[in-house]
């Protein structure tokens, strides 16, 4: 018996938003009459935070913490239309559309504010903690909070904003291909080292390094959870996820978690992270998508670790202990 | 359709109810009582969403008969905590960003409640072992297998 | 994690106030005391349970279907059959005008996939739907079926999709999307070896740990509130109102909260059948899939075969590369024929080449029906491509890593699809991977940039 | 017909009911509430009994008797049978250890059913509520068994009980295959007895009886154990699941015997 150890590398990137665009997200923000923030959207949390960083683009555009921002989403009744939540468009979308109506709610604010100070609107800023200042004299302030009364009872003005993001569509030229699939592209490159047990086929990741450039990481903390858990799902195609095991025969597929094999708890690579931002022209606050492009690298990153272990080639998905173990036979005459 | 009586403490509250014979008990427990925190992500005993502690023992509540669970002490993660004040474990879900979609969530919390009830000071490998039945998709395990270590030494910290 | 704030410095801001800031979720309280309100948590007084009856067969045509055991069966409510649907056939790209309509909500004279919905049966318990299902009777003629792209796309092989009426989807560019850029042909002759190679994938389920579901509950006012996961909510309130031909005004959706998606949510598969029982029953219905239907019903992440042929020379450039992408659609067009497509945007990959051919094809076989997932149209595609760089870096003894920086792309490089390249960073992070990985690579690498070539 | 449950508190009125048409008898939901939730409808009606003797584990002189009831969970934390520990720790997770049986594990199609394995290692008898037969005898015809499983009951070997589970997901995960076996050694190192047991290598646990004959008189090393290592898969009939196909398992059984035996 021999265990084997290799390493493999791969490098990708990933288009950020449906491909070739023309997939609209809009957004309303309005302020509560106390000066706190309701942004208003259709679109979906699938458990990646969309709300929370719905909020903290939101609260960073307006000048105000987040936690004064609520983000009321996905009720058709009252959520303006976004297209959904795939393709690595969430924050990219929804994100652009959130600032835009952001901008104008805070424009309003200041407007507001410019009033009450009896000063220029041009001459304010936030400082982010919930207060405008004028600009050099930041003694003369007034809290968004008074801000909002005196919009609400005294001027009626609406502190609100529409936001719409849309990438015009592009038509791929029938015999060229001459398109534009994005706008912008999040990149990675992955170093995986593996054990290959030669007598079984059984393959252990012992460690992944994967870097990974993605505009800008709005809450690095939200990022590292989706990066961690795209790492884990990027092993998991590598080497052990089927719907129809033994294809052609189509017999077999799982139908449970018992038998839809997934990499388990005591399976965990060591995995780094590192993360580099280089912000994107039209992402919000320079953004991409990361959401999906983590899983990538992975796959052909353990492949090439594989063979780099035994010599062996597997070409097809997924890298079974049986794939191996035949390939190894197959080798062994020679 | 025949009914029978079921009755068991839910989180310290005396539950009384008649149910359809053969329910389930997570049927139980969201249909007829309300308690939505344990999730059915596979009624089939292999995600372990659904767990929930009886008697101090793990159990999964989509393979458990409701009416087996007369007289029992039923403890879900809606009833962890208390007076507002969360748990350490969810506290330390929550610092350790170990929730994503959370679905999975409330059973992992049930699952690694039971593990430090009795084992306060488990090592990672204990940790591994005790979550080995719950599925999480989102996280990749890291994460969470940390918050439980976490709140494992917060308890040791208070304890002391 | 670490953020390597070294890199690309100069183009960015550091100094926000929310953004970059690690805040907690606001979501997270609600997951760890399980207050969190998923659709399936909502309970509704008199809720049907809808089930469905399946196709057992890859392929058949129905002769005939008999409901009337099923409808006496204690507790069943309704049994629903392809007439009931008033707009049976959809696709549900036909919102952003990628047709045909190719699908049925429920068969009609036809089974296409071993899974594929025939009866839906709405009773008052889960149990009671079960055991009526179990009494429908369908009379099927077995047909054959084809399960691989190759053979689907030959002569004579059996038409899988009659709506399509060929085995693979009709882009305006024919039967495949290309891109055509240089002289492939001229490079591969010039190239100091040449490497064809093959590469083949699996269907992959998403497995949420949610499973796929809705609630919908009559408003009382002809309109109707459906409960969901979808991933896209209007994209889903469409489609629904195509299929039930119900003004978009009647529909109201509430989601946004799910359990896991990965690509798996964004069909429109559970939420029109559940209206339709809902109207026709006037009483709420739930249709949540089940683990089983998760994992084997629920549409996969496509089935893949990628061809790549390189020329490369003894230095490391690479100066032609053909691929030709095969995506495995199942028995309908679903989100397939975009996710073909955005492969022919994504060719040849992050690395400059100045002779490119790619064609890309949607098939159509008896398979489960695929659809988007996580890295929709690429991941497999980037499987093909950096294991193929792998093999080609080990053909002409060049180490894999500084093969890659040879041919990265770079800002102004201009791609295959005739798009310049901007935001590269390809460059930087394999220089950060030779460092935390400890491969070394020459310096004049990693002193490259992705800014412009030569600086 | 609804799912409906009926309890008794003795096993003999348990089996008396059982002899309904659409009975089943329940022991930890496992396998049985499963197949209800999964739409199963060819059961209507759960018997379960609460004896307090199906819940009984005894060590006595070497003999052990587990009641039908027994949980792994209780057999693995049980102090007197520490050395099969890691056996009832092979079945599920924690959760699915505190419900399933002995009784159902007796039960569990291919790939589960791994306690069964050792057990039938341990050349184990099946009791019912008038007699007992040996657990090979049971397993060949399980499916046609009417009777309420009351107990299993062995001799405790003095030591030699290896065990060894094979699967792709840790640390829970279906086999991929199991083994069992019991060995006993003459002062000299050989092998004077083996019973080897194979889970996933049919539809149920088998007996590996070439191997164990290809083992009397040799000793455990490598060369030692290659006669038996050849003769592993003689009569061997995988299943093929999403776990692995026969021809892995077959593939592999040698190698991991060996593992189990050098080990």
């Amino acid at each position: 018996m021999a265990i084997r150890r290799g390493r493999g590398v791969a490098a990708i990137n990933y288009p950020t938003g449906m491909n070739l665009g023309g997939d609209p997200t809009q957004a309303l923000v309005h302020s509560t009459p106390t000066g706190n923030f309701m942004v208003t959207l259709s679109s979906v949390d699938l458990g990646q935070g969309m709300k929370q960083i719905m909020a903290q683009i939101c609260a960073e555009t307006i000048g105000v913490p987040s936690d004064r921002v609520v983000v009321d989403t996905a009720d058709t009744d009252t959520g303006p239309h976004c297209m959904g939540t795939f393709a690595s468009r969430g924050t990219h979308r929804a994100g652009n559309a959130v600032i835009q109506a952001a901008r104008e709610a805070r424009q309003v604010m200041l407007e507001v504010a410019a009033e009450e100070l009896e000063v220029n609107a041009s001459d304010l800023e936030t400082d982010g903690q919930g207060n405008i200042l004028v600009k050099g004299a930041p003694q003369k302030s007034i809290s968004i909070f008074d801000v909002a009364l005196s919009a609400h009872f005294k001027r009626g003005r609406s502190i609100s904003g529409r936001g719409m993001f849309l990438i015009p569509r592009s038509y791929p030229e029938k015999e060229t291909g001459a398109m534009k699939p994005s706008t912008c592209y999040a990149h990675a490159c992955t170093v995986a080292e593996v054990e290959v047990d030669d007598e079984t086929g059984e393959v252990t990741v012992l460690t992944v390094k994967n870097i990974f450039e993605i505009g800008r990481a709005l809450n690095p903390k939200m990022v590292e959870q989706q990066l961690i858990g795209g790492s884990w799902m990027g092993i998991s195609h590598a080497l052990y996820e089927t719907t129809e095991p033994y294809y052609p025969n189509r017999d077999h597929g799982g139908t449970d978690f018992n038998q839809y094999l997934m990499p388990g708890p005591g399976d965990l690579a060591q995995t780094e992270i590192i993360v580099l931002e280089r912000p994107s022209a039209d992402g919000p606050y320079g953004a991409k998508g990361p959401g999906e492009m983590c899983a990538n690298p992975q796959i052909p990153a353990v492949a090439n670790a594989v063979f780099d272990a035994v010599g062996v080639r597997i070409d097809t998905l997924p890298i079974t202990p049986e794939r191996i173990l035949r390939a190894l036979k197959a080798q062994a005459p020679n | 359709m025949a009914k029978v009586p079921v009755q068991f403490t839910l989180n310290g509250a005396e539950k009384a109810e008649f149910i359809d014979s053969g329910t389930t008990l997570l049927n139980a427990l969201r249909d007829k009582i309300g308690d939505t925190s344990p999730k059915g992500g596979c009624h089939q005993g292999t995600c372990g969403a659904c767990s929930v502690i009886i008697d101090g023992e793990l159990r999964l509540s989509c393979l458990t008969l409701a009416e087996t669970c007369n007289g029992a002490a039923i403890t879900t993660t809606s009833g962890l905590s208390e007076g507002g004040v969360l748990h350490p474990l969810q506290r330390a879900f929550l610092d350790a960003f170990a929730t994503q979609c959370g679905f999975c969530t409330s059973g992992m919390i049930m699952a690694a409640k039971v593990l430090l009830d009795h084992t306060p000071n488990p090592s990672r490998d204990e940790v591994v072992e005790a979550l080995s039945g719950n599925i999480c998709r989102c996280t990749g395990y890291e994460p969470i297998i940390q918050a439980v270590l976490t709140a494992a030494r917060s308890n040791s910290q208070n304890a002391a | 994690m670490e953020l390597r704030k070294s890199y690309f410095a100069d183009q960015r801001k550091d100094d926000l106030h929310e953004i970059g800031q690690p805040r907690p979720r606001s979501d997270s309280p609600g997951h760890v005391t399980g207050k969190t309100a998923y659709f399936a948590d909502r309970n509704f007084p008199g809720m049907l349970h809808l089930k469905m009856v399946r196709s057992p067969h890859h392929h058949a045509r129905i002769r005939s279907i008999d409901t009337s055991e099923a409808e006496k069966h204690p507790g069943v409510v309704k049994v629903l059959t392809a007439k009931d649907v008033p707009h049976n056939v959809y696709t549900i790209l036909i919102l952003i005008q990628i047709g045909p309509e190719d699908e049925t909500v429920l068969a009609d004279g036809k089974v296409r996939w071993k899974g594929e919905a025939v009866v839906a049966v709405l009773a008052e318990t889960e149990r009671a739907a079960q055991e009526a299902a179990a009494r429908v009777k369908v009379d099927y003629e077995v047909l054959p079926a084809v399960f691989d792209m190759e053979e689907a796309l030959k002569p004579g092989a059996p038409i899988v999709n009659e709506y399509h009426g060929r085995n693979y989807y009709l882009y305006d560019s024919g039967e495949c999307r290309k891109v055509r850029f240089g002289d492939v042909e001229a490079g591969f002759a010039g190239a100091d070896h040449v490497l064809e190679q093959t590469y083949q994938s699996s269907p992959i389920e998403h497995a949420p740990t949610e499973t796929t579901g809705c609630i919908v509950a009559p408003e009382g006012n002809d309109r109707f509130t459906c409960y969901t996961n979808t991933q896209a909510m209007f994209f889903t309130l469409d489609n629904a109102s195509i299929i039930l031909q119900m003004p978009g005004n009647k529909l109201h959706f509430v989601g946004g909260t799910v359990g896991g998606g990965f690509g798996g949510k964004v069909d429109v598969i559970v939420e029109p059948i559940a209206i339709l029982g809902a109207k026709l029953t006037g009483r709420p219905v739930s249709f949540i899939y089940s683990r089983e239907e998760e994992m084997q019903i629920s549409s996969p992440r496509a089935a893949e075969k990628v061809v790549i042929k390189d020329g490369v020379m003894k230095d490391g450039r690479i100066v032609a590369r053909k691929v030709t992408g095969y995506t495995d659609a199942g028995a309908y067009s679903r989100h397939s024929p975009y996710g073909a497509q955005k492969g022919a945007g994504h060719y040849p990959g992050p690395y400059t080449i100045p002779n490119v051919w790619i064609d890309t094809y949607c098939v159509y076989t008896n398979r489960t029906p695929s659809s988007a997932m996580r890295g929709f149209g690429v991941t497999i595609g980037d499987f093909a491509l950096e294991v193929q760089m792998d093999k080609l870096a080990r053909l002409i003894g060049m180490d894999p890593l500084e093969f890659r920086f040879i041919n990265a792309y770079r800002d102004g490089d201009m791609k295959a699809h005739r798009q310049p390249t901007e935001g590269a960073a390809l460059i930087e992070c394999m220089q950060e991977a030779s460092r935390t990985a400890n491969w070394p690579v020459a310096e004049k690498f990693m002193a490259m940039s992705s800014y412009a070539k030569g600086a | 017909m609804a799912l409906a449950l009926q309890t008794f508190s003795t096993v003999k009125d348990a089996n008396a009911a059982l002899k309904a048409a659409g009975t089943r008898y329940l022991g930890g939901g496992t396998l049985v509430v499963r197949a209800a939730n999964e739409g199963d409808v060819s059961v209507s009606s759960l018997i379960r009994s609460t004896e307090p003797a199906l819940s009984a584990i005894t060590v006595s002189g070497g003999k052990v008797r587990i009641g039908a009831s027994v949980t792994m969970a209780a057999i693995a934390r049980h102090p007197d049978l520490a050395s099969l520990a890691h056996a009832a720790r092979a079945v599920g997770g924690p959760a699915i250890r505190n419900m399933a049986t002995v009784g159902g594990n007796l039960f569990a199609p291919a790939p589960y059913g791994d306690f069964t394995v050792a057990l039938l290692a341990l050349d184990a008898t099946v009791n019912i509520d008038d007699g007992e037969l040996p657990i090979e005898t049971f397993l060949a015809k399980r499916e046609s068994n009417h009777a309420i499983i009351t107990a299993v009951g062995f001799t405790f070997p003095a030591d030699g009980f290896r065990f060894l589970k094979v699967s792709r997901i840790k640390p829970k995960g279906v086999s991929v295959l199991s083994i069992a076996a019991v060995l006993e050694q003459a002062p000299d190192g050989t092998v004077s007895s083996a019973r080897i047991a194979l889970g996933c290598m049919a539809d149920r646990p088998m007996r590996a009886t070439a191997a164990e004959k290809a083992l009397l008189g040799r000793t455990l090393t490598s060369d030692g154990i290659a006669p038996t290592l050849a003769a592993a898969g003689d009569g061997t009939s995988p299943v093929t699941d999403p776990i692995a196909s026969a021809w892995y398992r077959n593939e592999v059984l040698p190698v991991h015997l060996g593992r189990l035996l050098l080990g």
